[in-house]
């Protein structure tokens, strides 16, 4: 069952994972995140006030940028978009700001496989870094289906093309959530549980695809640990400033 | 990754139908000549008209004149879309597009401008635009196929579309074109001869008060002969109109029944 | 290629410091409130001012000082080839904008709190100088509408070509790639508004001397 | 049957429509809970679904497709390209999708909808990733000549479930495929050969015989739910849509495989049980789907 | 457009219905035509015309081109107008788009005949230069400089003027070269060929106020109508071109008078412009 890996990772294993926030300036919140050579920029303005035209006036609304690294914006930027954007809506607390827009300008460093869930991820600490109110965190990773049906977590893009499909998963990080207790458990399924959002590439088959919804599920506690980990410091000497 | 194959499409072709000249459509002279879809000079095509075709929409009408074929919505009256000024009479804003199906070649430009234009400017005579001040009220209109014609059924089957939203109108607009070819007047062309008109008329008209909205000529003409061409359309029009007319009658009593 | 002959004299007959002939008219637009036309040889501008007048759009007000607007415009047929040019290109957004500055500074905005004034310029002919002529066309434009303003701004331009300054660049000359330089003067002020040096172009400093 | 809460005082003496329009989730959840839905659908029904062949004259394959009152009309039209150097013998797809200002009060002219060109990708996605299409079978000369098949999806009414309809009707526009035949001219260019010369002696070879079909295998169907709370909702309409905001589209090819399972964001958080009743909901209509489509092929072929 | 009060637009409308208008004219009267041709020395051919208030220019320049292979033996005119914001603020940035593409459309209409290119006003086969290979392109453009109603007579008169301008080189193919192959070219920077423009129409536009039509309006009258109708002539008295503007529905009886009202405006019309033009080339000449 075992398969090389180009770097020498085993199947479960994660490129190393970095995170610096506060990065820029005049963001109102900012956090480059990397996983390996993938790395992406995000920075986040607002909430401003105001809503664009058709939008809820009862309720914030997100707005998301997506700049390549190069080159101009074309549909699979386009759809990148639109899934960040309506990830980010549904961890964000809409109804505590309502009428103001938040901007989310994600700028790819360099493409390197697995470039949504590392925005994903990277927009995540950013919204946190500019004290945007939360449901939760949000966790995203990408599993990758070789033809063995064996599973790989956070491919390189070459790894990517070689696979027959890939899945992009988004899970929730519940522990610190602002939900009264009852609300994090639906029938007796955890929240962590729980599926954000889900892209798919490629034909698998079912079972195939519920696999790597539990090895991504296994994966993400991992990733949330270190979320937080980076999250934490930064809180406290934020607090002992404000002190 | 799979998109990237579609991010830069290479430049194709259409294969063209064989590279023998296509004899002219019409020679002079030639007094036996018949319409290429065996339609007498005078005859218009067989009208058909359905309201109610785009549930989303306040309004709506297809129509399909041979292979004309088109779909018009109305919305509102609703917000006018920017910030305008207050106004006492309510705006008419109206759209033309086609599809990229609609001419024999994909995708070839046409002027779709001209057409939201002249689409407004045979409407606005007919609508009581007094009747909802400070609102507008959106007439979008989709060719599916182009056959020839299109500007006239796209502006009858407007009309019937704003009828069928219950906007105030003064009259049904139909409208009717016909082509200059040669020494002949042919109504309702196809697209075929309108690539070889000499010249074209068009006519829109309310046909219950016998009123021209929007007239337009295109070739040499003599003063008699678009006297002749004018009583030919307006002929058709009020024809038109008795068709348009019975099919919203239907459509009431279908939705009276229900 | 020579540009000035060894007789001293410019591809068109004229001497290194001499203008192309001058030619102005006010008051040519019926509707506008001022209106004028300026030539420069073949350059051939006109201009028209719309204002004081009441603010179209109420959150560019100031409520101390006018505002000045300028837009710029080539007519189609203003270039020896047919251009088909969407407006509001770079070049013309940069020429509106220098325009509008270099007017803005003479006008006595102060006076007119409130209120707008329009400057219109479009290019009917193009043969070198556009930047002057207009501000020249729109200097006479505004004074045609009676706007107050500290002096007239007068503009020229020069350049330096065939080891010899030359004054009023034609086109031909323009597009030599010798340096050159827009300058715009408040006359009777003795003061210098506008000064333009094209950034790809390397100058001497005797050039500043014209 | 007013449940005692803030509303219930007022709903016994607001009409229905009113109530409607005031508290959209509470009509909503009433009726859920009776489990129906407003357009006295049970919850995982989806919509009545009628496809037609051949809407287009002009084209060389099209369908319209309609799901509920949402309607879709795709046509392909074929256009010759030279392949590209990495595959030679293969020919192309390229799929656009339009929402033009007749079909919905949210698209306005000149402002193209925000959602159609990532519904253009996912469909492309979809069809080229399922295996319905060989793109072999597109292929002319090897590399000199292959098709590009253009398909345009026109969205003319939108009711919900864009995606659904948009898929159904590609499918079965493909389905209605026929390739034109061609001849190569003296000057390296695809030629049509035209019906009236059919009978005559030709100067060159036709590439094909006839008009040839597409051979589909594995074709992909989709069905898009609505998860709130612990109901799930099949085919949704627009105003279901815009009140219950989760969404989750399974995309199962006929050989039983996920081509994609999409969900991005939203409220609910969609569990494994979900997750796996939404694919059981999926093969179901998939069932349907194929019916419809057999049954407008045979029409077709009977006309 | 143009706000009027109640009792200025009363007055236009009375001096109208008395056929006094408020600038002293009769109903049919025209203003004075001033014609000056050569104003753009980088055009093949140019004119502006100038009347009352209302001033325009028209160029036309000629370009090497392909016929288009519909029609192998003709050559390619294409007429575009844009009106500058000297003539009214509105007209900045993209507010001419909508004026601009009538004033196009119509005279397209009026100028070019039918698709087959009969009933054209400018003799599209005398643009010919190699069947099917090279043919004069004509860049027909106008511009609105200052407006005082009634652009489209305005512009109609001035692309005549500005077409019997014109010179268009003699071209001299070097050699008939054979198969796909674009012939040489020798084009003559001497010789002329003069447009014969006998052909090209007047465009007469009747406005109608109240029961009345007027010919020549300006912009306050133009404010005052209810529709209008454009009606291209030539000198033989045909109609090559018709476009109605304005909402209002006509009787079709009431438009058959106007046309015939225009072909009689037409002929004096005609003969005005004619010896303004040639007035205006003998000046040119000195």
């Amino acid at each position: 069952m075992e398969i090389d890996r180009a770097d020498g990772r085993n199947p479960n294993q994660l490129r190393p994972l970095s995170c610096s926030r506060g990065v820029l300036n005049r963001a109102h919140g900012s956090a480059s995140w990397a996983q390996g050579n993938t790395q992406v920029l995000a920075a986040v303005y607002g909430p401003k006030a105001g809503t664009k035209k058709n939008e809820n006036p009862e309720k914030a609304s997100v707005e998301v940028i997506w700049k390549p690294k190069t080159g101009q914006i074309g549909k699979q930027e386009k759809e990148y978009e639109m899934v960040l954007k309506r990830t980010l809506q549904s961890i964000c607390i809409l109804t505590i700001h309502p009428n103001t827009t938040t901007s989310v300008i994600v700028q790819v460093v360099h493409d390197d496989g697995a470039l949504l869930p590392c925005a994903i991820n990277a927009s995540c600490a950013a919204l946190v870094d500019a004290g945007i109110p939360l449901k939760h965190l949000a966790v995203a990773i990408c599993c990758c289906l070789a033809d063995s049906g064996l599973v790989m977590l956070d491919p390189t893009k070459l790894e990517e093309e070689k696979m027959k499909a890939f899945v992009y998963l988004v899970l929730p990080n519940s522990i610190l959530s602002v939900l009264p207790e009852e609300s994090s458990s639906v029938k007796g399924e955890q929240m962590e549980q729980g599926l954000i959002t889900s892209v798919t590439h490629g034909v698998m088959s079912v079972d195939d695809y519920l696999h790597c919804l539990e090895r991504g599920r296994a994966a993400t506690s991992k990733m949330s640990d270190f979320l937080r980990r980076n999250l934490q410091p930064q809180l406290s000497s934020d607090s002992s400033k404000a002190g | 990754m799979a998109g990237g194959a579609s991010a830069t499409a290479p430049s194709t072709y259409s294969p063209s139908p064989n590279q023998k000249k296509k004899p002219p459509l019409f020679k002079d002279g030639d007094l036996d000549w018949v319409r290429p879809d065996g339609r007498e000079f005078h005859q218009c095509r067989p009208a058909f008209f359905r309201t109610g075709a785009v549930n989303a929409a306040a309004g709506s009408a297809y129509a399909e004149f041979g292979n004309t074929k088109v779909i018009v919505s109305v919305f509102g009256p609703r917000e006018s879309k920017k910030a305008m000024m207050y106004s006492d009479m309510g705006r008419l804003n109206c759209n033309v597009s086609y599809t990229t199906f609609a001419t024999a070649v994909r995708g070839q430009v046409l002027d779709q401008k001209e057409s939201s234009s002249m689409l407004h400017k045979a409407l606005e005579g007919a609508i009581r635009l007094e009747t909802f001040p400070k609102t507008t009220v959106d007439v979008f209109a989709l060719v599916l196929e182009s056959g020839g014609s299109d500007l006239p059924v796209v502006i009858s089957c407007a009309s019937l579309a704003l009828a069928d939203a219950g906007i105030m109108l003064y009259d049904l607009v139909t409208a009717v074109s016909v082509s200059c070819l040669g020494p002949n007047l042919v109504i309702d062309p196809i697209s075929e001869e309108e690539s070889y008109q000499d010249g074209s008329l068009m006519i829109t008209c309310m046909p219950s008060r016998y009123e021209v909205t929007q007239l337009t000529i295109t070739g040499e003409w003599s003063s008699a002969r678009i006297n002749e061409a004018m009583q030919l359309c307006l002929d058709a029009c009020s024809k038109l109109g008795k068709v348009m007319r019975s099919c919203l009658k239907e459509a009431a009593s279908a939705s009276e029944e229900s | 290629m020579e540009y000035v002959s060894p007789e001293g004299l410019r591809i068109d007959g004229r001497r290194p410091m001499e203008m192309r002939k001058l030619q102005a008219e006010i008051g040519v637009v019926a509707k506008a409130d001022g209106s004028a036309v300026f030539e420069m040889g073949n350059t051939k501008v006109i201009a028209a001012v719309y204002g004081p007048r009441e603010v179209q759009n109420r959150s560019q007000q100031l409520n101390d000082q006018a505002l000045v607007r300028c837009e710029y415009s080539m007519a189609n047929f203003s270039t020896g080839d047919r251009m088909r040019k969407p407006k509001g290109d770079r070049r013309s957004t940069e020429i509106s904008l220098v325009i509008r500055q270099t007017m803005e500074a003479c006008i006595l905005t102060q006076l007119m709190p409130r209120s707008q004034i329009d400057i219109y310029v479009q290019v009917l002919q193009a043969d070198g100088g556009t930047r002057s002529a207009c501000i020249n066309a729109a200097t006479l434009a505004l004074a045609d509408a009676g706007i107050p303003m500290r002096d007239f701004v007068t503009s020229c331009s020069a350049g330096y070509l065939n080891s010899t300054p030359l004054l009023d660049l034609n086109y031909v000359e323009d597009s030599a790639g010798g340096p050159d330089v827009t300058i715009g003067i408040l006359p009777k002020l003795d003061k210098v508004t506008l000064l333009q040096v094209p950034s790809d172009r390397i100058i001497c400093q005797a050039f500043f001397m014209s | 049957m007013g449940t005692p809460n803030a509303v219930g005082d007022w709903s016994s003496e607001m009409e229905v429509s009113a109530f409607r329009r005031l508290f959209p989730l509470r009509y909503y959840e009433r009726h859920l809970s009776e489990s129906i839905r407003p357009d006295a659908r049970p919850l995982k029904r989806a919509r009545d679904t009628i496809v037609s062949l051949g809407a287009v004259a002009s084209s060389d394959g099209s369908a319209l497709a309609k799901i509920g009152s949402t309607t879709m009309l795709a046509a392909i039209k074929m256009e010759v390209m030279t392949p590209s150097v990495d595959s030679p013998d293969e020919g192309s797809v390229a799929v656009e999708f339009h929402m033009p200002p007749i079909c919905s009060p949210v698209v306005r002219p000149g402002r193209p909808a925000e959602v159609a060109p990532v519904t253009s990708k996912q469909l492309f996605d979809c069809l080229l990733s399922s295996g319905m299409i060989d793109l072999k079978e597109l292929s002319l000369i090897k590399g000199k000549a292959a098709w590009m098949a253009y398909l345009d999806i026109y969205c003319l009414d939108a009711d919900g479930a864009l995606f659904d309809a948009a898929l159904l009707s590609a499918v079965a526009a493909f389905s209605h495929l026929r390739i034109p035949v061609v001849s190569l001219n003296d000057e390296g260019r695809m030629v049509m050969v035209s019906k009236e010369l059919e009978g005559e002696k030709l100067d060159k070879e036709p590439v094909d015989k006839e008009r040839r079909k597409l051979s589909l295998k594995s074709i992909p169907f989709s069905l898009t739910c609505i998860l709130h709370k612990n109901y799930i909702l099949a085919d949704p309409t627009f105003e279901e849509e815009s009140i219950m905001e989760t969404f989750i589209t399974v995309v199962l090819n006929s050989s039983g495989q996920l081509v994609s399972l999409y969900k991005s964001g939203g409220p609910v958080l969609a569990h494994t049980s979900a997750i796996q009743e939404c694919v059981a909901l999926t093969r179901q209509r998939m069932k349907e789907l194929e019916e419809i489509i057999d049954e407008a092929i045979s029409t077709m072929e009977i006309d | 457009m143009n706000g009027l009060s109640l009792g200025e637009k009363l007055f236009v409308q009375g001096g109208i219905a008395q056929d006094l208008r408020s600038d002293g004219r009769k109903r049919l009267t025209y203003r004075p035509i001033y014609v000056e041709t050569g104003v753009i020395p980088q055009a093949n051919g140019s004119a502006r015309v100038r009347m009352g208030g209302t001033d325009v220019i028209a160029s036309v320049k000629a370009e090497i081109g392909r016929p288009s292979p519909l029609q192998p033996n003709k050559g390619k005119v294409s007429i575009y107008v844009d009106c500058s914001p000297t003539a009214a603020p509105v007209f900045e940035g993209r507010g001419a788009e909508e004026l601009s593409t009538e004033l196009s459309v119509a005279l397209q209409r009026c100028l070019l005949g039918g698709k087959s290119g009969a009933g054209a006003g400018i003799d599209l086969s005398s643009l010919i230069v190699v069947e099917g290979k090279v043919c004069w392109d004509l860049y027909i453009d106008g511009l609105v400089v200052s407006s005082d109603g009634n652009l489209l007579d305005a512009l109609g008169a001035a692309i005549k003027a500005a077409l019997s301008n014109t010179g268009i080189p003699r071209v001299h193919v070097a050699a008939e070269a054979s198969g796909e192959d674009q012939p040489e070219l020798d084009i003559s920077d001497e010789e002329f060929l003069q447009f014969d423009t006998s052909e090209v129409p007047v465009i007469v536009t009747l406005t109608k106020v109240g029961r009345h039509y007027i010919v020549d309006a300006t912009l306050d009258e133009e404010s005052e109508m209810s529709s209008a109708l454009s009606v291209s002539i030539n000198r033989k008295g045909l109609i090559c071109g018709l476009t109605k503007r304005g909402g209002a529905g006509l009787d079709p009886s009431v438009v058959l008078d106007m046309i015939s009202v225009a072909k009689h405006v037409s002929e004096q019309l005609t003969d005005r412009l004619d010896s303004e033009i040639s007035a205006a080339e003998a000046v040119e000449e000195e």
